[in-house]
């Protein structure tokens, strides 16, 4: 007779609060009530911290709250990297198909230099991956002041720009 | 070091994608066991346990109190380490520490994964996740996304074609059918690869991308007035060198895999890779080095590591690939078991390769053995942000 | 840019970590599980070294180090070693409170087992109590096919 | 021991029932900022001469942050990059046990220890139920609060512990955490208060049970060589021991402590202890239930089997009795598991260079710290300092 091997299934529902914390409450006020992206600069190396965060990984060094360390970047940018995920994941309980499936990109936003801000992460209009490519310029579509609830999807996706 | 220590015991246990018949605890015993019987020590020989395991993965918090019922570690000192993709280093690393330490005999270190027991899934995404951030799909294809800039970026800078990278990972297949504890076993063609569906557009394909597995290691290691007694073939731990990138936030960048450090996830393997062959006087690795062990999740980042590891010059990976010298029979041979790309249960991944360069300088690895006589090797890890490699001889 | 960093009521966001995970039992307790459920037997498995009977039975005898071999039949009831009552609902146990719980050493065996009590009155609890195994009519090769321990009548 | 290793300095945040406001990288980085600029040292690769950091441990639990591999969140908070950064996966005193072991084997010189936990943001019992084999006992719904409370019952049945004597560890706990202003609650209780709190799990009852605790703790640990260099006052780690129980729960006499006893034998053993009752000047222990206190001191040789009890009675245990314990409040007082071990060798290293306050011990020389992970002490971990 084939042995039988038993198995005991749970289903873990771990309620969870995450805290932004002050300095990710600071970026996600100024997106919700300002549709501004806002990041901060090392005093330091100069470097920028998108979002905007405590300490400088580099430095190591706190950045303090001061206005000249606050940094308000432009909302148009240059394709870093893009990809498209051809198979989305599914909630483990229900089954259901999770997520956006729009190409996603990695932005460097205007005014920041490669290796100096971190390229902000989105979602791309477009949804032919033939037509995305590597330096193609994007702007941020802003979802309407009602829909806005301060999170990064305040940021409905980037559209293809046709300006240099 | 101020004591010199040496892996002394080597368990590997079969890996697969289903193991409905054993239990985490099962699985574990076997490796220890294997690797008692390696070292020819009794569990009474070992005095701590060090554990490393994604606990998220089968979900057991404290995982180390249970294996407690399969490890041997009643009564005895340990603890349990989690770094992520590099946790098997990690833990080694501990175990070596301790055994450096000057207060242990002996000391087993055991890594695993049994990813039939949870949504591994699931839980991997939640390490980029947080939700004032997350707009990208959450995928399975979890860090493949990461490998999709790892490859755009190798493309963009001519060091590789696709076929090479398919011919490569032809390679690890062709290893690992002749490695017995390797998960994925069946000889692959070019074509096979090139033809598989993309995971990532545009560059990554389900046969780029390492396995899901089931399976345990567990390493010995002891210092060297003890080692020299337990066995005539100690594999000396010469040194170990870890590194973070630690610049960037993981919510925004890891998803795509690069920001303020450019290259985010590879910055810690070239910077902890560097740093091993400086303190150890390694100016010409091809030549120093006998054998390497990549951790190679995916193609395109074993083709990378090529460069990272300094067996070729810059965008030269395509070329190393090509003139056959990493091949079981080559003058530089890389990841003779087959690599992660063929086995991968997390949590013993990067445990994995140290113990198969300690079988490949022991002359143990039987089919997989490498054909030049190797004496020094090295071993790397990675895992998200994070990156480790050591040193291995088998003399002093 | 008004905000000040310290003075932020930041913004919390609830979001679950909801998940499932199949643990594998192995051989040796998937044989005990199925005994439970097909005989409503409950098995014990010796050690050679230390001769001890492990219920509920595990693959390997923690203490010696020693795979355990040799399955031996245990009394379904046994003498309560310690206990506990919960007087409030505890998030992963479905019964209402109050819910008691309680080690059993079991006639035949060297380990307690621990499992729910029930039928009985939470004041007369007393360690040495003797008490019984009560299984359910629908049993699916798990811990829970036994309902609970009731006192020995 | 063949080499010294010292800690240089120790931080701790307020504990409090809720850090909503702050992230977890705002939460480390306030105790990883103090306990640098406290040391005077900054990380290794950030310096030309001299010498700084060059490890870092970490301790947090993925569970308790619902992240896999939850460090990865707070790399730029722990001065990770290009540094080695290994978690541990168990209660704080373990992570300083691994950096004196990583500064013990040469390969490290100072190491930074970091551990962090927010109780307040999910629920405790459910994790803990995770915590249990997933075969035998966690399909039964219990955490480690029932454990516990097991382990309370058959602790008082064998040795005739009673509630009261639970109950004035409480309150002995409480009127010392006044004095610790990282301490969550500042509030004195008389023992009828905690006899009369709510019943948990019998014979636990609300108030003999730690307070849900969100906070962080980091201390850093030296080379005997580098400590010199950077304080006049290290507090010197004179003994390590930790070790593994069985894990099921019906495996072992849940009144006794064998694998406390075991790692409390090699602390001393390392330490050159041979009567820890003369020897030990305060003790910083793991309470994270009233009668733990009672059981662990038997385990450490405060006193015999069974006599937890006794000690508490003629005030053995006060500041200024014979083995002061918990002066600082302890874990009754509020802070949170896992952060708990490290927060006791933080007490401890505080009572060692006189710096505690009005909780200081006079005269202290020698300080047992201790932590404990798994359910009912499956696992101890003990470090003795010296001044």
């Amino acid at each position: 007779m084939e042995k039988e091997f038993l198995a005991v299934r749970s289903e873990v529902r771990l309620p969870f609060k995450q805290s932004a914390g002050q300095y990710l409450t600071k970026f996600l006020m100024e997106l919700r009530n300002n549709t501004r992206i806002i990041g901060n600069k090392c005093p330091k190396c100069g470097r920028i911290n998108l979002p905007p965060n405590i300490v400088c990984g580099w430095c190591k060094i706190r950045v303090e709250d001061k206005p000249e360390n606050w940094v308000e970047l432009s909302d148009k940018g240059t394709v870093v990297t893009f990809l498209e995920i051809t198979e989305r994941d599914t909630d483990p309980l229900t089954g259901k198909l999770l997520g956006r499936i729009n190409p996603g990109a990695q932005i460097l936003l205007d005014g920041t230099e490669a290796g100096r801000c971190t390229p902000l992460y989105h979602i791309l209009e477009e949804t032919d991956i033939k037509k995305i490519y590597i330096g193609m310029r994007v702007q941020a579509v802003w979802r309407p002041r009602e829909e806005r609830v301060g999170d990064l999807n305040d940021i409905l996706y980037f559209r293809t720009s046709s300006d240099k | 070091m101020s004591e010199r220590v040496a892996i002394v015991g080597v368990g590997i246990t079969e890996h697969k994608s289903k193991w409905p018949g054993r239990s985490q605890v099962e699985i574990v015993n076997e490796a220890v066991q294997l690797a008692l019987e390696d070292s020819q020590l009794n569990m009474k020989d070992i005095d701590a346990t060090i554990i490393g395991n994604m606990e998220l993965f089968e979900g057991i918090y404290n995982v180390d109190m249970w294996m407690t019922e399969g490890d041997g570690a009643y009564l005895k000192s340990g603890m349990k380490i989690n770094t992520g993709g590099t946790v098997g280093a990690s833990t080694f690393f501990t175990a070596v520490e301790h055994a450096g330490s000057g207060l242990f005999n002996a000391v087993l270190a055991v890594g695993w994964e049994k990813q039939d027991e949870g949504s591994s899934a699931y839980s991997l995404r939640t390490v980029h996740e947080n939700p004032f951030l997350t707009v990208v799909a959450p995928s399975r294809a979890g860090v493949g996304i990461v490998f999709n800039k790892w490859a755009q970026d190798m493309l963009a800078r001519k060091s590789v074609t696709e076929e090479q990278i398919a011919k490569l990972r032809v390679q690890a297949s062709e290893n690992a059918s002749k490695n017995p504890k390797a998960h994925l076993r069946n000889i692959l063609t070019v074509e096979d690869v090139m033809n598989s569906p993309f995971l990532v557009a545009p560059t990554v394909r389900y046969l780029h991308i390492c396995p899901t597995s089931i399976g345990a290691v567990a390493l010995i290691i002891a210092p060297e007035e003890r080692a020299k007694k337990i066995t005539n073939k100690p594999v000396w731990v010469v040194d170990h060198v870890s590194s973070h990138c630690g610049v960037d936030s993981m919510y925004i960048t890891a998803p795509a895999g690069g920001g303020m450090a450019g290259p985010t996830f590879w910055w810690p393997s070239v910077d902890s890779i560097r740093k091993l062959y400086k303190r150890n006087g390694i100016t010409n690795p091809c030549k120093q080095i006998d054998i390497f062990e990549f951790y190679d999740p995916c193609a395109w980042v074993l083709a990378e590591g090529f460069e990272i590891m300094g067996l070729c010059e810059k965008n030269q990976a395509g070329r190393l690939i090509d003139s056959g010298k990493t091949r079981i029979d080559g003058q530089i041979p890389i990841n003779p078991s087959g690599g992660v790309l063929c086995t991968n249960a997390i949590g013993d991944s990067a445990m994995m390769r140290p113990a198969q360069v300690a079988l490949q300088l022991r002359g143990d690895a039987g089919d997989y053995q490498v054909h030049k006589k190797v004496s020094r090797g090295v071993a790397h890890g990675l895992g998200g942000d994070f990156a480790t490699a050591c040193l291995l001889q088998n003399y002093l | 840019m008004t905000n000040k960093i310290g003075e932020l009521e930041a913004f919390v966001a609830d979001k679950p970590f909801e998940t499932w995970f199949l643990n594998y039992a192995g051989a040796v307790c998937s044989e005990f599980l199925a005994e439970l459920r097909d005989n409503k037997r409950i098995l014990g498995i010796r050690c050679p070294q230390c001769n001890r009977v492990l219920v509920p039975a595990r693959p390997i005898c923690a203490m010696c180090f020693r795979k355990t071999e040799g399955w031996k039949e245990v009394s379904d009831s046994g003498a309560l070693v310690t206990h506990t009552t919960v007087y409030h609902a505890l998030p992963c146990q479905e019964i209402e409170p109050p819910i008691i719980y309680g080690i059993i050493l079991l006639d035949g065996a060297d380990t307690g087992l621990l499992h729910l009590l029930g039928e009985v009155n939470p004041k007369n609890l007393n360690i040495g109590m003797r008490f019984q195994a009560v299984f359910k009519e629908v049993r699916k090769g798990d811990i829970r096919d036994i309902k609970y321990f009731r006192p020995v009548k | 021991m063949a080499k010294r290793v010292a800690i240089v300095a120790a931080a701790q945040t307020k504990y409090e029932q809720s850090k909503e406001n702050l992230s977890y990288e705002e939460l480390v980085w306030e105790v990883v900022e103090k306990v640098t600029q406290d040391a005077g040292l900054t990380w290794a690769d950030r310096i030309t001469n001299g010498f700084g950091i060059d490890s870092i441990v970490s301790c947090s639990e993925d569970y308790w942050d619902a992240r896999v591999i939850c460090q990865f969140a707070i790399q730029r908070e722990l001065g990770a990059h290009g540094m080695p950064e290994t978690k541990v996966c168990a209660d704080g005193a373990n992570a300083v046990y691994l950096a004196a072991i990583q500064i013990l084997s040469g390969r490290y010189d100072v190491v930074l220890v970091v551990s962090h936990r927010k109780e307040s943001v999910t629920m405790r019992s459910i994790i803990e139920n995770c915590g249990l084999d997933p075969i035998y006992m966690r399909p039964l719904g219990l955490d480690y609060a029932v454990a516990a409370a097991m382990q309370a019952r058959r602790y008082m049945f064998k040795y005739g512990i009673n509630e009261e004597q639970c109950a004035k560890v409480v309150v002995k706990n409480r009127k010392n955490g006044k004095n610790n202003p990282f301490a969550q609650l500042h509030s004195e209780i008389a023992i009828e208060d905690v006899l009369n709190s709510q019943v948990l799990a019998e014979p636990i009852k609300a108030l003999d049970v730690k307070p849900i605790s969100d906070g962080a703790c980091a201390l850093i640990l030296a080379s005997e060589e580098k400590a010199r260099k950077v304080t006049a006052k290290p507090v010197w780690i004179k003994g390590i021991g930790n070790c593994y129980d069985l894990h099921y729960l019906g495996d072992r006499d849940l009144a006794d402590c064998n694998s406390l006893e075991f790692a409390a034998k090699q602390a001393y053993s390392m330490a050159g202890i041979t009567n820890p009752k003369k020897d030990i000047d305060v003790a910083e222990i793991f309470d994270e239930y009233s009668y733990q206190e009672l059981l662990w001191a038997e385990g450490f040789g405060f006193c015999d089997r069974g006599k937890g009890g006794d000690m508490i009675d003629r005030d053995a245990t006060e500041i200024g009795g014979e083995i002061p314990m918990n002066p600082s409040g302890g874990l009754l007082s509020g802070v949170p598991s896992g952060v708990a071990g490290m927060a006791r060798v933080a007490e401890g290293f505080l009572q060692l260079r006189n710096e505690a306050g009005a909780r200081q011990v006079g005269g202290a020389r020698t300080a047992l710290t201790h932590g404990v992970t798994g359910s009912c002490g499956q696992a101890h971990c003990v470090i003795i300092l010296g001044n």
